[in-house]
């Protein structure tokens, strides 16, 4: 069944490829075939032991499978962590494909054809239950993404993610081959780890190969070029979805394939691995330097890649810590990310359809053109900035607080002062597209866009009242490895330090509301256009011709202080690197000199060397 | 009834914090400081000056207005919200004073929007604007000081007569005329 | 259970209307202060009730739009609910069911519906207000959350109620060398969130005609000037809950009623001392630039506080 | 499965007979030499496939010519490893010409010559004996001189010359490697060689060693003696480069595995092996780095790939030689792919998808890029050297494709423009069957798997 299903996603890809001369037709085709992989997890709840209703099982599927391709067997199995994030990945996919249903034009059937490979890439890799299919289903899925990216026709957008996508391969690579020779066996189950430093070694290649996809400084270069110069809906699913696999392949290696017991013989600080503890500081210094760089942007899509860098960090936070409370914090994280950011690039990529532009200081004003995508992306951005009216807040709490159990007192203002930063730049999004002089005269989003990014903000509010449920859907994972799920009832969280009632926070907002309202409807008012602004008196008329928009530039004080910090970036060390082999190269091109005589010298030469190493030997 | 007793302590309310925006036009402004300084203290009367029209109560013009000032004078006067106070400062508010005969300048203010109450001399002493004031207070509390009704009255003919002071040519001024004479 | 509801909702109101009646006497006072070091005579104490009400009965309101709105709403209602969440003189309304974090977080929320109004307003002083504003947290964020983690890290609890309770019977956290220099920092951060001198630099009507403020009037205003006095009432009482004990001197259930007469006297007496400390400040300096005011914080400010981290670090260390 | 047990001295007879017949066919009509040609080739390929399966099912297969018995006379002996090439050159020669065939000037030299070359780069790979396998070097080259010359371009002279003088040393060390053999052992059969070569002095035997080596290397374009690549390559037309990639170089490195693995093998030889083939993979890859001109670009790549194939050679394992025949194959198709496009690479994946797809999937191909068969050839290679412990090896190979990526990233920005170079419809089909063959063998990579086994086993046995 398992099979059929990945080869059914392979033939509606090849369809969608074929309609490439009917994009919407196409398209629809598509969001079909997107909706099967969530399908397929909803029908798998039952089997990682939640209590879904009987009658979301689609499909009897098997737990398991085993599959063999003649020279080798691919080892597939449903675990509580793949099935997690099988279940974001899910339910971004099929969005981003509602989205792009009326936003791609040009040459949709590659785009679409290549999505879906991404995808089935993707659920291989949840499932893969051996190295290589593991490896093979992770390759397809980065490919698949180059196939998406060379569709920007940008120089640095292609050469940054295929060197780093291949650099993060070969990563990979090494370290899979150093566990196996370690072990003997390319399967997880049967991998037995003795805590040695080969295993060290092996560990600190994968996850950072897998850095690379979870974007984690100093591995984030790319991650600004492809996410800035792609099309929408495929970087929402590239920064929402499938930046999550990363961090999905960090939590399988660390804590299944190694173990925490392995981890912890390396040397523990307050009974957190040395290991862990490093990832948890490198996740706070990524939130760190992608909050500030995101304050510097100009560009939206460049400014919600770095927010998204800076966003990721906190997972890896939780991770690293990795007890009980941190695990749900971070896989929280993941879910309120993968919704957020889509969300929030879906909405982006709906500007960018109805006004044409991308830089903020060049927006302005739509909130009043298009209220429903300005109120989506109100919400989104509650949740990114950890505001308590949406889900966000429960994540980053639960991070502070496993961060306080810990005793961390370095690693939590650094988060703490990276959440305010995210204000920063939150409010750089909403004055600069949606607030402000109104300077574009359009419509509200199509009807499918607004769908995809009101799907997508839904959940949000959902866990925002009943993060208890999340609890739920997390507790499985949690018991597969041994931990003991944190206490909740449906709308409270308690922890060793302290309890967190979602109720009480809505109904006290309520009641202030009500408040407000009593005194703010005391009173009629009148609207005045945003011409009618007090600017000393000057008369609107003589503003004509003179924007009102005070975006450009916007935070540039802060710019001042902060960019001396941020000149030498992790970008110019690895343009050096490249420049250093450059000259390498420059050196063999050298060997070619273009002249017959001097090769005729190298094969005498290379005959005396021979003869010399004879005589010797 | 009700309504009469509530207007009434919103009447008293609001004569005890007059915020006013300071339209500092002429050499008027000297006598200001030390009218909200520690010389004369006008907070005393829970008055302070507010940076922009929208939050203030009391417009305060001091000195001459150019055709051009006078025109930013209006917008600033229509950007504040009701109940507001004119109060004309200096002679130059009342006569143009000594430009009486500058080709430029606005002789009566009242011509343009309602003054409430005028302070006279070139220029008052500080005494004279705290007295200006406390009379103002006392007409709010009486209820007397009504010129923002008188603005909403007779909108028409203030702006008329605006116009006719934006206007540069006499050919503009008799279109105006005769326009506002159909 | 619905008596027990009823009654903690009728507490909660009269606690909130006290709150509101606290900031809008605190703004008087303030004033009267200013007025006295100015040597001034100053306005009346009560002249804070007299200006809402006034604003509150403008004939007129303009309005730019239904976002512009939002800030009145947000901000009197995100204070409010600010206020639930804080331990006031031992009566802990709501603060069980959130901690220090969560109210780190609220307040936030009337700051950013404010924020939204401002920017709605299309008002160009108003959006550089609110980037400095803006710019002004994350300057004090930082010192004053190194401090806070510090003190959770050394109360081991993160819940501002717990912190309290720990102070109970006089214990309060500033007699402890580290929080002593703590409170200072925090005192420094406080300056910088009431928004005085010489941090009051996003209104600063001399420049960009008070910033964010600039487009609001009549009942806006009024709301909006409701949650900056009832915000004072909530930056003053966080920091005495977190230094001084918050006011609790007596025990409640020894003491009964008198007990809580005591120490809401103590607490008000506190927070009047936390904010006259912030006023005189306020009354003889001039005003930052904000990129002064950021360095401030970061490196002078934000350097002691790392110095109690370490402390508390080393205090800690397993 | 066998129709009939086809000899293998037919895969070099048809061809070298028909094109010597091919003058009296252009006499009678000069348009129909181009369907003449490819009527030869498709018949060719189909010998092979028959030769194929015969081998997979009879194993190795010997054949004597003229009577004489070995050792005097002359054996083909067609083993697993030949069979495969002998396939997998005859059907991409056939391929390839397609390319050709709306040729302007199709000229009769042209037929020749490339029948010429087809036929010889076969008989080096079916043939059992030293002497005849020189003989059919020296045909390759002559017939290689012609095909790289024939653009008429200067730089296309140019590089054929160079092959020229590089070619005629190298095959003149080969003959010295032969000389030095034969006057010790009296022989030129491989396996009686193999069989007595441990009586030969050591230092004749290094001698030989030596010479041999220096004379192939030249033709599988091993490092210090490949200097006529890129020239040659980049001179030539890109179609002729990419039969020089799939036909002759092919050869080349079959005769250094036959020369490592059967005629002369000691530990110092594979010691060797590894080292030249670590410099070429760094030396070719590095190179290719900088370079702008895209077909000197895949010169140097094509040599950094022959590096990696002398790598897993000189592993001499089961697990590294499979990794080499799929190297091979990979390289042979996806390479020759890349060859045939890159007179495409202005325009691409948006003006022509399937194109563009095609060129797409052959880049991944050679960067090592699962499910295709450039991944199977790394992977097993990099699990054999993770057997053996070669660390330092497994890092060098690994940084050479991340080097590889940073070119072919460029190569495939290039391919996102806008200019307008058209391709010939021959070009096209002949790219989209070898993109078509990538996928075939990445789906079912066992139809190559199984055969490379036997190969891999019969070459660690000492048989062909």
């Amino acid at each position: 069944m398992l099979v059929e299903i990945f080869i059914t996603m392979l033939i509606l890809a090849l369809v969608a490829a074929a309609l490439n001369k009917y994009p919407k037709i196409s398209g629809i085709v598509t969001f079909f075939a997107s909706l099967i992989p969530f399908l397929v997890v909803i029908s798998w709840s039952q089997d990682i032991g939640l209590s879904f209703p009987q009658f979301l099982k689609f499909f009897t599927l098997e737990k398991s499978l085993n599959y063999n391709i003649g020279i080798a067997t691919f080892m597939l199995k449903i675990t509580p962590l793949g099935w997690f994030f099988l279940l974001l990945l899910a339910s971004a996919f099929p969005m981003a494909i509602l989205f792009s249903i009326t936003f791609i034009k040009k040459n949709a059937g590659g785009f679409y054809a290549a999505m879906i490979t991404s995808m089935i890439g993707s659920m291989g890799i949840l499932l893969a239950q051996d190295i290589l299919s593991f490896y093979m289903f992770w390759e397809i899925m980065s490919w698949s993404i180059l196939a998406l990216v060379m569709r920007s026709h940008d120089k640095k957008a292609i050469m940054s993610y295929l060197s780093f996508g291949v650099l993060s391969a070969m990563l990979i690579l090494l370290g899979i081959m150093l566990l196996y020779s370690e072990t003997g066996t390319f399967v997880f189950s049967e991998m037995g780890f003795m805590a040695n430093n080969t295993t060290l070694i092996a560990l600190s290649l994968l996850v950072s190969g897998f850095a690379v996809k979870g974007v984690l400084v100093p591995m984030h270069v790319w991650a600004p070029y492809v996410y800035s110069r792609s099309e929408e809906p495929f970087v929402a699913f590239l920064s929402g979805g499938l930046s999550k696999l990363g961090y999905f392949a960090m939590i399988l290696f660390m804590y299944s394939v190694v173990g925490i017991s392995v981890l912890n013989s390396w040397g523990t600080f307050r009974d957190v691995s040395i290991f862990g503890y490093t990832l948890a500081f490198i996740g706070a210094l990524t939130a760190f330097i992608g909050t500030v760089l995101a304050i510097m942007q100009d560009d939206l899509r460049k400014l919600l890649a770095y927010s998204s860098i800076g966003q990721l960090g906190y997972i890896a936070i939780g991770i690293g810590i990795g007890t009980p409370l941190a695990m749900t914090g971070a896989l929280f994280q993941a879910l309120n990310h993968t919704f957020f950011k889509s969300a929030l690039f879906l909405a982006a990529g709906a500007v960018y359809y109805r006004t044409g532009k991308w830089k903020i200081s060049e927006l302005g004003g739509l909130g009043y053109k298009m209220p429903f995508t300005f109120l989506a992306v109100l919400f989104a951005i509650f949740a990114l900035a950890g505001i308590p009216i949406t889900s966000g807040f429960a994540a980053k709490w639960l991070l502070y607080e496993a961060a306080i159990q810990k005793k961390f007192l370095f690693i939590t203002p650094i988060m703490l002062i990276a959440g305010v930063g995210a204000f920063l730049y939150s409010y750089k999004i909403l004055y600069g597209v949606f607030l402000g002089e109104p300077r574009h005269n359009v419509k509200e989003a199509p009807l499918s866009q607004l769908a995809a990014m009101w799907l997508l903000v839904l959940p949000l509010i959902i866990f925002l009242i009943f993060p208890g449920w999340f609890v739920d859907l997390t507790s499985p994972i949690l018991k597969w490895y041994g931990l003991m799920p944190i206490s909740h009832t449906p709308y409270t969280i308690t922890t060793s330090l302290a309890a967190y009632n979602t109720l009480a926070v809505i109904l006290a907002l309520i009641g202030g509301l009500i408040l407000a309202f009593a005194l703010y409807f005391s009173k009629p008012q009148k609207v005045v256009p945003h011409t009618d602004n007090y600017l000393a008196g000057e008369p609107p008329e003589l503003y004509e011709h003179i924007s009102m928009h005070a975006a450009s530039k916007y935070y540039e004080p802060f710019d001042e202080v902060f960019y001396p910090f941020f000149k030498r970036g992790a970008e110019m060390c690895w343009m050096a690197i490249l420049k250093f082999v450059k000259i390498l190269g420059e050196g063999a091109r050298a060997i070619y000199t273009g002249i017959v005589n001097d090769y005729s010298i190298y094969i005498l030469i290379f005959f005396l060397l021979l003869v010399g190493w004879w005589l010797i030997w | 009834m009700r309504q009469e007793d509530w207007s009434k302590l919103a009447r008293i309310m609001s004569k005890r914090s007059l915020w006013m925006v300071h339209f500092c036009t002429g050499c008027g402004a000297m006598e200001m400081p030390p009218v909200l300084t520690s010389r004369y203290d006008m907070e005393r009367f829970g008055m302070i000056s507010m940076a922009t029209p929208r939050q203030a109560d009391v417009l305060l013009v001091t000195g001459y207005l150019a055709v051009k000032t006078l025109k930013r004078l209006v917008q600033v006067y229509e950007q504040m919200r009701d109940p507001k106070y004119v109060v004309g400062f200096g002679s130059c508010t009342i006569n143009g004073g000594m430009y009486w005969d500058s080709y430029n300048t606005i002789k009566d203010l009242s011509k343009y929007m309602p003054v409430d109450i005028y302070i006279a001399g070139c220029m008052p002493r500080p005494e004279a604007i705290i007295d200006a004031f406390l009379k103002l207070m006392d007409m709010i509390d009486k209820g007397e000081a009504t010129g923002w009704k008188k603005y909403h009255k007779y909108y028409k003919q203030y702006k008329r007569n605006q116009k006719m002071a934006f206007s540069y040519r006499l050919d503009e001024v008799k279109d105006i005329e005769e326009g506002d004479g159909k | 259970m619905v008596m027990n509801i009823i009654t903690s909702i009728l507490v909660m109101s009269g606690m909130v209307a006290l709150g509101f009646a606290i900031g809008m006497l605190f703004n008087g006072i303030a004033r009267k202060v200013v007025a006295r070091i100015h040597n001034r005579v100053g306005p009346p104490v009560y002249q804070g009730y007299i200006d809402v009400f006034k604003l509150f009965s403008k004939k007129t309101n303009i309005s730019h739009g239904w976002i512009f709105d939002l800030a009145a709403l947000f901000s009197v209602g995100g204070i409010a609910l600010t206020f639930l969440f804080l331990p006031v003189a031992g009566v802990s309304m709501l603060s069980g069911e959130g901690d220090l974090f969560l109210i780190l977080y609220l307040i936030a929320i009337p700051a950013l519906g404010f924020a939204l109004g401002a920017g709605a307003s299309g008002n160009p002083n108003a959006a550089v207000g609110m980037m400095r504003a803006l710019m002004m947290m994350l300057a004090y964020e930082l010192p004053i959350a190194m401090v806070i983690v510090a003190m959770m890290v050394y109360y081991n609890t993160t819940s501002l109620a717990g912190i309290v309770a720990m102070q109970s019977n006089l214990k309060w956290a500033i007699g402890i060398p580290p929080f002593l220099i703590g409170a200072l920092v925090a005192d420094m951060a406080l300056q910088g969130m009431l928004m005085e001198k010489p941090f009051d630099i996003p209104l600063a009507p001399h420049e960009i005609a008070t910033g964010p403020l600039v487009e609001f009037g009549g009942k806006h205003l009024g709301s909006i000037i409701l949650y900056k006095m009832m915000g004072t009432v909530v930056e003053t009482t966080l920091f005495v809950d977190l230094f001084l004990g918050g006011g609790v001197v007596l025990n409640v259930n020894q003491f009964g009623w008198f007990a809580y007469l005591v120490n809401f006297i103590v607490w008000f007496v506190l927070i009047l001392v936390v904010f006259l400390i912030a006023v005189i400040i306020n009354a003889v300096f001039p005003r930052f630039r904000i990129e002064q005011a950021l360095k401030f914080y970061w490196k002078y400010d934000a350097l002691v506080a790392l110095f109690i981290l370490f402390w508390i670090f080393s205090g800690v260390m397993v | 499965m066998v129709m009939f047990d086809v000899p293998p001295v037919l895969l070099i007879a048809f061809p070298l007979f028909f094109a010597f017949l091919a003058p009296l066919i252009y006499y009678l009509s000069k348009k129909s030499i181009k369907f003449y040609t490819l009527g030869v080739l498709i018949l060719n390929a189909i010998l092979s496939y028959f030769l194929f399966f015969r081998v997979m099912d009879e194993g190795v297969v010997y054949e004597q010519l003229s009577g004489f018995y070995p050792p005097v006379g002359i054996l083909l002996a067609v083993g697993y490893l030949g069979s495969i090439l002998a396939m997998l050159i005859n059907t991409l020669a056939t391929i390839n010409y397609v390319s050709f065939f709306d040729e302007k000037s199709h000229s009769l030299r042209f037929s020749m010559l490339y029948m010429l070359v087809t036929a010889s780069s076969t008989g080096i790979v079916v043939t059992g004996d030293l002497f005849n396998m020189f003989v059919f070097f020296e045909i390759t080259a002559v017939g290689s001189y012609g095909l790289l010359a024939s653009k008429g371009t200067k730089r296309s002279y140019e590089g054929a010359i160079k092959y020229i003088v590089l070619g005629s040393i190298g095959s003149s060390f080969i003959l010295l490697g032969i000389a030095t053999i034969y006057g010790y052992l009296k022989t030129l059969n491989f396996y009686d060689i193999a069989a007595r070569i441990s009586t030969m002095p050591i230092e004749a035997k290094l001698m030989a060693f030596t010479f041999l080596v220096i004379g192939i290397g030249v033709e599988a374009e091993i490092f210090p003696l490949n200097g006529w690549v890129p020239d040659a390559y980049q001179g030539a037309s890109s179609r002729v480069a990419s039969f020089m990639v799939l036909g002759p170089s092919k050869a080349g490195i079959y005769a250094i595995a036959r020369l490592i693995f059967t005629l002369i093998p000691f530990s110092d030889g594979y010691e060797l092996a590894l080292i030249l083939g670590a410099l070429t993979l760094l030396i070719g890859e590095l190179a290719a780095l900088n370079q702008k001109d895209v077909k000197r670009m895949l010169a140097y790549s094509s040599i950094g790939q022959m590096g990696l194939i002398l790598i897993a050679l000189s592993l001499h394992s089961q697990i590294a030689l499979i990794a080499a025949v799929f190297l091979i194959v990979n390289h042979a198709l996806a390479k020759s792919l890349l060859f045939l496009g890159s007179r495409n690479y202005a325009s691409g994946i948006l003006k022509n998808p399937v194109i563009g797809a095609s060129i797409f999937i052959g880049a991944l191909s050679i960067i090592g890029m699962p499910p295709f068969p450039g991944f199977w050839g790394k992977w097993y290679l990099i699990v054999d050297m993770a057997h053996n412990g070669l660390w330092f090896m497994i890092s060098v190979i690994l940084f050479a494709a991340i080097v590889e990526a940073v070119y072919y990233a460029r190569f495939l920005f290039r391919g996102t423009g806008n200019e307008k170079v058209t391709l010939l419809p021959g070009e096209k089909i002949a790219i989209i069957s070898l993109a078509v063959l990538l996928v075939i063998i990445a789906l079912f990579p066992f139809l190559l798997y199984n055969p490379a086994s036997n190969a891999a086993t019969s070459f660690l046995g000492g048989g062909p």
